[in-house]
């Protein structure tokens, strides 16, 4: 479906974009990047007192009642300033899962903890390569769960986290309550995403889905948080774009500024393109949501979104010379941001598998 | 369903009424002079039907309606294959730039104008673009054909080049210099001109994929009227720019002018790699993804500027991308689909449509990448209009043309 | 292997290159694209009369005694006129087969007149995709074959033909006589390669190998008309980024030549790489005919190639603008021929899996 | 067995004999400073063992061998990641440099410079190269700091920038300005400086993977004898263009000083894409396929010139591909192996081997192509010296430097 931003829109865009502007500061993100366990709780008190969080959850549980065109523009203003870790994306995909889930104590006890952000959730689906796999190793009996997952994002902090197990061998969706749940630190690239190796084992859980209802939602969930990455690419990728931009015209060599030297001015304005193509799968996937076409249009938007943040990230430091690759100057935070965001929601070859498989029903 | 929509099915039910007399299959095994007579009968059946001109006015003999009603049907006639191709420029840049510049004051000069506007709209009258000449390439206003002052009117002598349809042209738009002695923009007039007038020569290219749509065009001694001027003395590169605008919002193909992405998958399910389905095949699933994400995008950003102008707002401008992008990636996948044809994938015929055909998409279109702006011209605009970086160093900047070394 | 090319070899360089700048002509090489059926004769003619149809043939056989790496640099001054269409390379992969069968009466029979040019033969392991399919649909019993094989490089006027078969549901490599053969031309976008699909059914074959000696036999020919193939792509690649280099000195746009604009500049600069990272490998490949390295270094050679043709191709065009796409200016021949020999021998996706299957012993 | 085979043999047994010391291994763990000070022991067992300065002259403690052999205990060497890093530079540029243009004519300054040749080879020692400036960035001659004469020798006065290894460093070689009046690339002169020297500051520099060698170096007021003139006064240029061209003939690296293809074939191994082997996907194998082949000829191209110098003959330009293309093609394979490894590609280690761990390699490939000539430069230099075409326009070329606005 196409749609274009209404008033409404715009005016989440800007107020997202002018409270981040304000608030969010290069120096705590790049500390944040040498401790592990540590996350960007400035942001999320910006996240939780705008409503961000309580952005898509539905009124009577004591959200705002909006959506994933909502949501992503907020998204895209986290990505532009490489905010976000981690919580906003999960947060949403959990509590989405609760939504749409028969389960009403879950329902009434999570969602409004969850629109208040005293509860922060993580997703735990993947395994190894697989985002999604079709015979997930944890398992769910008894009220209890099995087995462990590893570099779970957000994992450190998260109170709740939403597992993808298996039950009797067929898939299940279940919520875990992470209180007792034994958890390592890994050391990565992009530490603010409090990443954990997660043993679940004797962990209390609440059935939400099985089966086919269970694979539905779970791959509903994906789409719709790798919608919400998209629009966090995308705006990342535009400031990227922006960046190189203003350092071409301002940056002199050979007597003129480097942007009038056409590898420069090509290799930006090939930029444009991959941003405005990918902003556009975007608008139309978050439009699209809940309708047959929906992980196609998820697909389009995680694809063009990945490869224009990626292309930006490597594209923009190399317009900027060795004045890029400076701790300080911190061009690094995108290229460690756009590798963080190519990876969690499932990385290239998932999608274009899962693409395909929809538009021709060959399975790969 | 909205008014749109009703226009639209309509159209569509119109259009395949008229299909099997005019249509892809009806085409087949014609000569190019055969399938032009028959575009000629399709041209006058499609105005009397009331979808030419659609959004011209009607004392043109226009509909009078919008761009979203003209696109609307547009997009719905490029299924049929219909033998439209040789009344694209003509209607597409000329013959509007004629009714805006074209018309002066004197009123039998008018009652002309009109007559002229809708024989083209009937298909019984072609207009051509003289732009392009053989020094010139990408650099337009480079032009070197002169027309100097001769009694009340005006004495054109130079050549043309990559004029589409120049054979079959009846009159053409054409930029001139007239004042050598000024810098290269300055010095420039715009004129129609009577192609059949004596001193035109035409004599048709042929091009790479064996076909001659394009033509080098010689003026010897040519006759102007000073009524044929359609700009100021010396602002003629102004009218050009307007007619070059005109093109931004021709209705765009994410397919790159080639066959669609469905053509690619349909090929693929007939198609074994080292033993496996090439369905199954990593770096063909690779390819239609990718691919199939690029046109989703060049369709979202199509279909928003649609809506933006039913909205009665200025689209944006990266409108300007599709060329860009598509015609780039259609060059490489058609490669891959014959390659991956294996012994099929040799079988040529240099008549098929490319959008059907993909050796004759492969074939064309490094013509794709040129025309209408090379890809490298159109990153430069991207770069200089959109981003406002700084222009190419440009040594020819502000001196006068005649000093500029050859 | 890597080795220098040494006087002798410079001369046969020199010599090739310099016979067929004086003799090819690019209007006969356009009119032939619009006939079915016929090929370029001259060049066949200047082939035998240089000896180049003897090159790679044994002295025993009246052949000159030279191997892959001369024949390669007679390949590459034909790439470089887009000439050697088509039997340069098929004539020296029946030899091979030939001289490395058992069959004695084959070579004594064979070998001279192949050598002299009075034979021309052509090889016809395709069917379908697969350039040496497991199970050949052509069948051989009782000295005849049976099944037929489509768009035969050569196939219209070849005498003999080297042909991929089965004999009791086993490989075989049989050479047949084409006299009986019923061939349909097949109009293709480079009409000089003739080729044809060939009807066996009936036809006279003598055995030359069958079971692993036949399928080792037959990939070592294709691996060898690979790299025979890789350098022709080499000389056309190189021909064009020449031509592209020079046009760009002389066209002048904006009031200077258009190679002062990075975007040509830069464009020329990428093809060189290509063509010297290609011709490094064709010299290594070359040099390892008969090596247990051989069949990597041949898809080494062949992958760079065809990168390296294709993308000259491509942006010699590019460079050109206009009068690149134009039929006189004939740099059509080029495009046309590179997507020829990227096709012949077999597709870059074969190249590509039978090269990991090498270095990795995993199958696709 | 060639004497060149024997001779590579006998380095092997020799590295070999002393890996467990210096090695790989031995190095896991140490601190930048534990690292250095180990690295200053092999250097001089190096030595002792008559494997430094190996193509340099007896007379300057070298062994007064060929390039060939050098290349050769190279290219063994890299197999054992011995902690050299820290002298590359030093020995690579600068102290030859010094060899060739510090000698002067004073019998005691010529006892001097081999006294410092010989510690340099030893480790005692490391001189470093101060080029690039804040404002430089790939125009070498656009530098800013300035030498003024004083007295009988220079007063130096200015700030350089990304000198690698300048924190450890006893002496550098350096390039100043002496005529602001002069063209550009005329006013410049070269000389060496003591680094421990009063008005000298060296601050590091984090890069983005976490790592500092590289720092900005500030001069104020420091004192230079004209004896440390390697250059005629302004002929400084020259001096520094036969600088960088000593960087054309080191030891080449296929894998653009990333990980082997080897480990991206055995991390592949261990992988699944889902739920079949990645070995057996068409994605993986093209790019393990297209990386062989690249890698494949860019070591043919290496080996070829080799044969040349052996043979005494020049190598061919096609040796200055090999960091554009290597590095380039690293960066995008280290990002698909981190992808395709899921869970366990997050993990990560800032001071891990970029040779060896996928992480490492990734976040330091765009310092890769950065660093000693940017990818961009690089296209420049094969387009404009191999292949002749023309230079870009450079408005600053000729005029004076001090009008040439910042």
């Amino acid at each position: 479906m196409s749609m274009l931003y209404d008033e409404g829109h715009e005016a989440i865009a800007n107020e997202s974009r002018r409270v981040l502007d304000a608030r969010m500061d290069k120096g705590r993100l790049l500390r944040l990047l040498e401790s592990v366990g540590e996350y960007d709780q400035a942001f999320w008190n910006t996240a939780v007192e705008q409503g961000w969080s309580a952005l898509a959850i539905s009124e009577e549980h004591d959200g705002l009642g909006l959506g994933l065109v909502e949501l992503g523009l907020v998204a895209q203003a986290a990505g532009a300033g490489t905010a976000g870790a981690p919580f906003l994306t999960s947060t949403y995909g959990v509590a989405h899962a609760i939504e749409n889930s028969g389960d009403m104590s879950a329902k009434n006890g999570w969602l409004p903890r969850l629109a208040a952000g005293e509860v922060l959730a993580s997703v735990a689906f993947t395994e190894g390569s697989s985002p999604l796999p079709t015979q997930p190793s944890v398992r769910f009996a008894d009220g209890k769960l099995a087995g462990s997952k590893d570099s779970v994002t957000g994992g450190l902090k998260a109170d709740i986290a939403l597992v993808w197990a298996s039950i009797e061998g067929a898939p299940a969706l279940v919520l875990a309550d992470l209180a007792a749940a034994k958890r390592v630190p890994v050391e990565s690239f992009d530490n603010s995403r409090l990443l954990a190796d997660i043993d679940f084992s004797g962990v209390e859980a609440t059935l939400l889905a099985t089966g086919d209802a269970a694979q539905e939602l779970a791959l509903d969930v994906l789409a719709r948080m790798a919608v919400v990455t998209a629009h966090e690419q995308v705006g990342g990728a535009e400031a990227l774009l922006i960046t190189a931009r203003d350092y071409a015209l301002t940056r002199k060599a050979f007597g003129q500024p480097i942007g009038a030297f056409q590898s420069v001015k090509h290799r930006i304005a090939e930029m444009y393109g991959l941003v405005e193509i990918a902003r556009a799968n975007c608008i139309h996937a978050a439009a699209s949501a809940g309708q047959p076409d929906f992980l196609v249009a998820a697909a389009d938007a995680r694809l063009s979104a990945t490869e224009a943040y990626d292309t930006a990230a490597r594209d923009c430091v190399q317009v900027h010379g060795g004045i890029g690759v400076t701790w300080e100057q911190g061009l690094h935070l995108h290229m460690r941001r756009a590798r963080t965001l190519a990876m969690e929601q499932g990385n290239m070859l998932f999608w274009e598998d899962l693409l395909v498989e929809q538009i021709t029903g060959v399975a790969a | 369903m909205t008014d749109l929509e009703t226009y639209r099915d309509r159209a569509r039910m119109w259009l395949e009424s008229v299909a099997s007399r005019f249509g892809r299959e009806a085409r087949m095994g014609l000569s190019v002079e055969e399938d032009l007579a028959l575009g000629r009968q399709y041209m006058a059946a499609r105005h009397d039907a009331g979808y030419a001109g659609i959004n011209w006015p009607a004392e043109f003999g226009g509909q009078g309606l919008t761009h979203i009603e003209k696109v609307a049907f547009d997009t719905e006639e490029m299924a049929f294959g219909m033998p439209t191709g040789y009344f694209g420029i003509s209607l597409g840049m000329p013959v509007p730039i004629l009714m805006r510049y074209g018309l002066g004051e004197a009123s039998e000069h008018i009652a002309w104008v009109k007559e002229r506007v809708l024989k083209a709209l009937r298909g019984e009258e072609i207009w051509c673009q003289l732009f392009s000449e053989p020094a010139g390439g990408s650099d337009l206003a480079g032009l070197r054909t002169r027309a100097e002052p001769d009694g009340n009117g005006w004495k054109l002598n130079g050549q043309k080049l990559w004029t589409s349809w120049a054979q079959y042209s009846d009159y053409g738009v054409i930029v001139a210099r007239t004042d050598p002695a000024a810098a290269k923009h300055k010095g420039l007039t715009y004129y129609w001109v009577d192609m059949k007038a004596p001193g035109v020569e035409v004599r048709p290219i042929k091009l790479a994929g064996g076909d001659s749509h394009v033509n080098e065009v010689f003026f010897d001694d040519v006759r102007l009227e000073d009524s044929q001027r359609m700009s100021p003395v010396g602002g003629g590169f102004g009218v050009a720019m307007a007619t070059l605008m005109i093109e931004r919002y021709v209705a765009t193909d994410s397919g790159g002018f080639g066959p669609h992405l469905d053509l690619f998958v349909d090929l693929m399910r007939k198609l074994e790699i080292n033993g496996r389905p090439a369905l199954s095949d990593g770096r063909v699933r690779s390819a239609i993804a990718r691919n199939h994400a690029m046109r989703a995008g060049l369709e979202s950003i199509t279909t928003r500027a649609m809506l933006m102008m039913q909205a009665g707002m200025e689209p944006g401008p990266e409108g300007s991308l599709n060329k860009l992008v598509s015609v780039r990636s259609r060059q490489k996948l058609s490669e891959m689909a014959i390659d991956l044809s294996g012994t099929g994938g040799f079988h040529f015929d240099p008549n098929a449509p490319q959008k059907q055909d993909w050796g004759s998409s492969w074939i064309n279109a490094p013509t794709g990448r040129i025309a209408g702006g090379a890809d490298e011209m159109l990153l430069n605009t991207i770069a200089e209009k959109i981003l406002g970086l700084p222009q190419d160093h440009r040594p020819d900047k502000g001196v006068p043309f005649n000093q500029i070394p050859a």
